[in-house]
């Protein structure tokens, strides 16, 4: 993601180049946003070293400022495991999702502009029980924090 | 033709709390079907979350976000009438835009 | 459906009137009681007309066998001493031991059949071999925290109960069919309705009563 | 420490000390670590709240209920689940009824497949080629009316009245199917929902022979099954119970379906609806 792209597009009294385009009716705002990029690479990672280095690099530091919410300690189910990150680290720019023992590590990677919460949730897939990493992007620095999440085998088993 | 979205955009306080569900398969092209031929991951890859023509959100997904996904943030500002317009982009470069208005 | 509807009201009025005439001549049988036989009779038409073959679950899953028809008269409540004990003799009749007497087998197999909940489903393929799922009722190796409630928690049975081959045979038999020991339990009869094999249930044995399984550490 | 963290050692120290591990107290006393288990499932369970994908079935459901379809070109606003054509405001907690119209008792499904059949001109084959769908590729559009149908009774009494004959008859067929034990395990519905505070595996399985379970149970479903990804009706429930009772194949609408549905939807009465509800 271009962040000095969209730092420059918001720039200009509120009114973003997308906002512009739209308004000379040349493209739909909604259809023009998503033209940001997707991260293939650190989609196909599957260890922590490649999922930093495919995010651009840099050490994490362990940051309880980084914190978990509505975040269960055991999934019912793993198809469906709700995750929520706050992060309380000054200027955070993204916040990642990482399941250690998913066939690909990275989840969700969250971008978040200034006037956005740095809290989100969501829900994940996780195929048996591992740590989760929440993944903060402050001010060009890195900072993490990890809960593990069992999961377990429900019903009848049938 | 992909399926709305269900968005809510609701003012809490100074902030504007955004939940959406989308109807996705969010395929992780590991299953199998009934007859043992892998069915190709197909999931959503990028997200966009607009208030009025101002971003507010971006995410990039992986496979592993559940299907049917669900997300939930907060921004601030925000006023009752305002647009919310979310919009997803998946493998298949398949998308769907829809708003909802602030309540 | 109409015509057997209308069937039951009239069924149901006649069996009043037989009632009434039966007690007039001081005959066996309540209004009540013939009622109910009359409502199970429908129960069962209706399930056959209801359900449809598949796989290997064939309609005549829906036929009940003695245990089956009685117990389903006690399901909330314990059956009197008289019933119990003739289910109990009955199929304590019906437990067949192993041909070369060995009871024990390998405990590892035996923990993958306690968690496997596959088998005669009509969506499960008969030729894989069925599971006991017996997790899904009891407490067995501590690890395993996904285990129900249904019945008694098996941690530790054969070091509670002594590794003897009077508690082997015990457990062979409890397996290979439950209603032989307590009527109308909710545990199914794996050996006598040919769930698991011998060689399946020599492995639940050994999960219960190996010294060195899970269960016992 | 997991292994493949150690090629680079700062990252892997850095994160070593951020593995704050949230391990449950397993010791020597299962009986403790079964408490905060199901702590943990209760946890997980509020978690999920606050967004059920059972919207989206709702919102296609609404759709569908509209549209004019089948050969006699005809919307759901004819089809009459007991409170007048087209009348769908607390129209599920009155289900199953008799329909003279029908002559037979009728549940919410049987009744969407009796007005497509009847009112919209499909037959029953085409009404009922996907009653339980899998994902968008097989959709199915009864699951998504019941969706539609049931939400608009959320808050409504459940108050399936036993008044009528036909009803009372398909109540007591039910009760009595309820404790049927049958089939290769010796399973009825009362093995599994016939005693308190039971469990299987980790699920409660609720005592539905006691009316406070009955009627949380009943009126949380249908329900969005976080397992499929699926919105399952009440049918669908019936229908998979049995199959893992070892029993044949049960049939969509069938008689049996009903006399069973009406049974625990009756002794639902007195509580609030409150689906589509959200399920493991």
């Amino acid at each position: 993601m271009d962040r000095h792209r969209r730092q420059a597009l918001k720039s200009g009294g509120g009114l973003s180049l997308v906002a512009l385009l739209a308004a000379a009716g040349w493209i739909d705002p909604a259809a023009a946003a998503p033209a940001e990029a997707w991260n293939k690479a650190a989609f196909q990672t599957h260890d922590m070293d490649s999922t930093l280095k495919a995010l651009g690099d840099g050490t994490p530091v362990p940051s309880a400022n980084v914190v978990f919410f509505s975040t269960p300690d055991i999934a019912e189910n793993g198809a469906v495991v709700p995750v929520g990150i706050t992060s309380k680290v000054p200027n955070t720019e993204s916040i990642a999702i990482l399941v250690e023992k998913n066939p690909n590590m990275l989840a969700a990677l969250f971008e978040i502009p200034t006037g956005t919460e740095p809290a989100i949730t969501t829900r994940v897939k996780m195929r048996e029980t591992s740590n989760v990493y929440a993944l903060v992007k402050a001010g060009g620095n890195y900072y993490v924090t990890s809960k593990e999440i069992k999961v377990t085998l429900g019903g009848c088993g049938g | 033709m992909p399926d709305p979205m269900k968005i809510r955009a609701n003012l809490v306080g100074d902030s504007t709390e955004v939940k959406v569900l989308m109807s996705h398969e969010m395929d992780t092209g590991l299953a199998k079907d009934s007859s043992g031929k892998v069915i190709p991951a197909w999931f959503i890859q990028k997200v966009t979350v607009l208030h009025n023509d101002q971003q507010v959100l971006y995410a990039q997904w992986g496979t592993a976000v559940s299907k049917n996904p669900f997300m939930s943030f907060k921004f601030k500002g925000g006023a009752k009438g305002d647009k919310v317009t979310i919009t997803w982009v998946d493998n298949h470069n398949e998308t769907r835009t829809d708003s909802a208005v602030v309540g | 459906m109409i015509p057997r509807i209308s069937g039951t009201r009239l069924a149901g009025i006649a069996v009043l009137l037989a009632g009434a005439a039966a007690i007039l001549y001081g005959c066996a049988g309540t209004p009540a009681e013939d009622n109910s036989a009359s409502v199970e009779a429908q129960t069962i038409a209706m399930m056959k007309e209801s359900f449809k073959a598949h796989g290997q679950a064939g309609l005549d899953r829906l036929d009940q066998d003695d245990t089956q028809r009685l117990c389903s008269k006690y399901s909330t409540t314990p059956p009197p001493a008289a019933v119990a004990k003739k289910i109990e003799g009955e199929n304590l009749a019906k437990v067949r031991y192993p041909a070369d007497g060995k009871l024990m087998g390998d405990w590892k197999k035996g923990e993958k059949i306690a968690q496997l909940g596959r088998g005669m489903q009509f969506s499960d393929d008969p030729a894989k071999p069925a599971g006991a799922n017996c997790y899904a009722c009891h407490q067995l190796a501590p690890k395993e925290l996904s285990y129900g409630t249904m019945g008694p928690s098996l941690y530790q049975f054969g070091k509670k109960r002594g590794y003897t081959e009077e508690n082997r045979r015990y457990v062979w038999a409890k397996v290979y069919d439950a209603e032989a020991f307590s009527a109308c339990t909710n545990m199914p009869r794996f050996g006598e309705h040919h769930i698991l094999t011998d060689e399946q249930i020599r492995d639940v044995v050994a999960l219960l009563m190996d010294p060195e399984s899970p269960v016992n550490r | 420490m997991p292994r493949k963290l150690r090629s680079i050692p700062g990252a892997a120290a850095a994160l070593a000390l951020a593995v704050i591990t949230v391990t449950l107290p397993i010791v020597s006393v299962p009986a403790a670590a079964q408490e905060s288990v199901e702590k943990a499932i209760e946890q997980y369970r509020q978690d999920l709240q606050g967004g059920n994908p059972a919207e989206l079935w709702e919102a296609r459901g609404e759709e569908i209920w509209n549209t004019p379809r089948g050969p006699k070109h005809a919307s759901f606003k004819s089809c009459d689940l007991g409170l007048g054509p087209g009348i769908v405001k607390g129209a599920y907690a009155q289900l199953p009824r008799y329909f003279p119209d029908a002559g037979r008792v009728l549940d919410l499904e049987s009744r969407l497949v009796w007005c497509m059949v009847n009112q919209q001109g499909l037959t029953h084959a085409e009404a009922t080629k996907v009653t339980f769908g899998k994902g968008s590729r097989k959709r199915s559009d009864l699951e998504a009316l019941t969706a539609y149908v049931v939400a608009q009774s959320d808050g409504t009494k459940m108050n399936v009245s036993l008044a009528d004959p036909h009803v009372r008859d398909m109540y007591e067929i039910g009760e009595k199917m309820f404790f049927y034990r049958a089939g290769t395990h010796d399973f009825a519905c009362a093995t599994c929902h016939g005693s308190d505070g039971k469990r299987i595996r980790l699920q409660d399985l609720p005592n539905l022979t006691k009316k406070a379970d009955a009627q949380r149970a009943y009126t949380s479903w249908p329900a969005y099954r976080v397992s499929q990804g699926e919105v399952r009706t009440f049918q669908w429930r019936l229908h998979d119970c049995l199959r893992q009772q070892r029993f044949p194949d049960l049939i969509y609408g069938s008689d049996a379906s009903i006399a069973l549905t009406t049974y625990l939807a009756a002794r639902a009465n007195g509580a609030a609806y409150a689906g589509p509800g959200m399920k493991r």
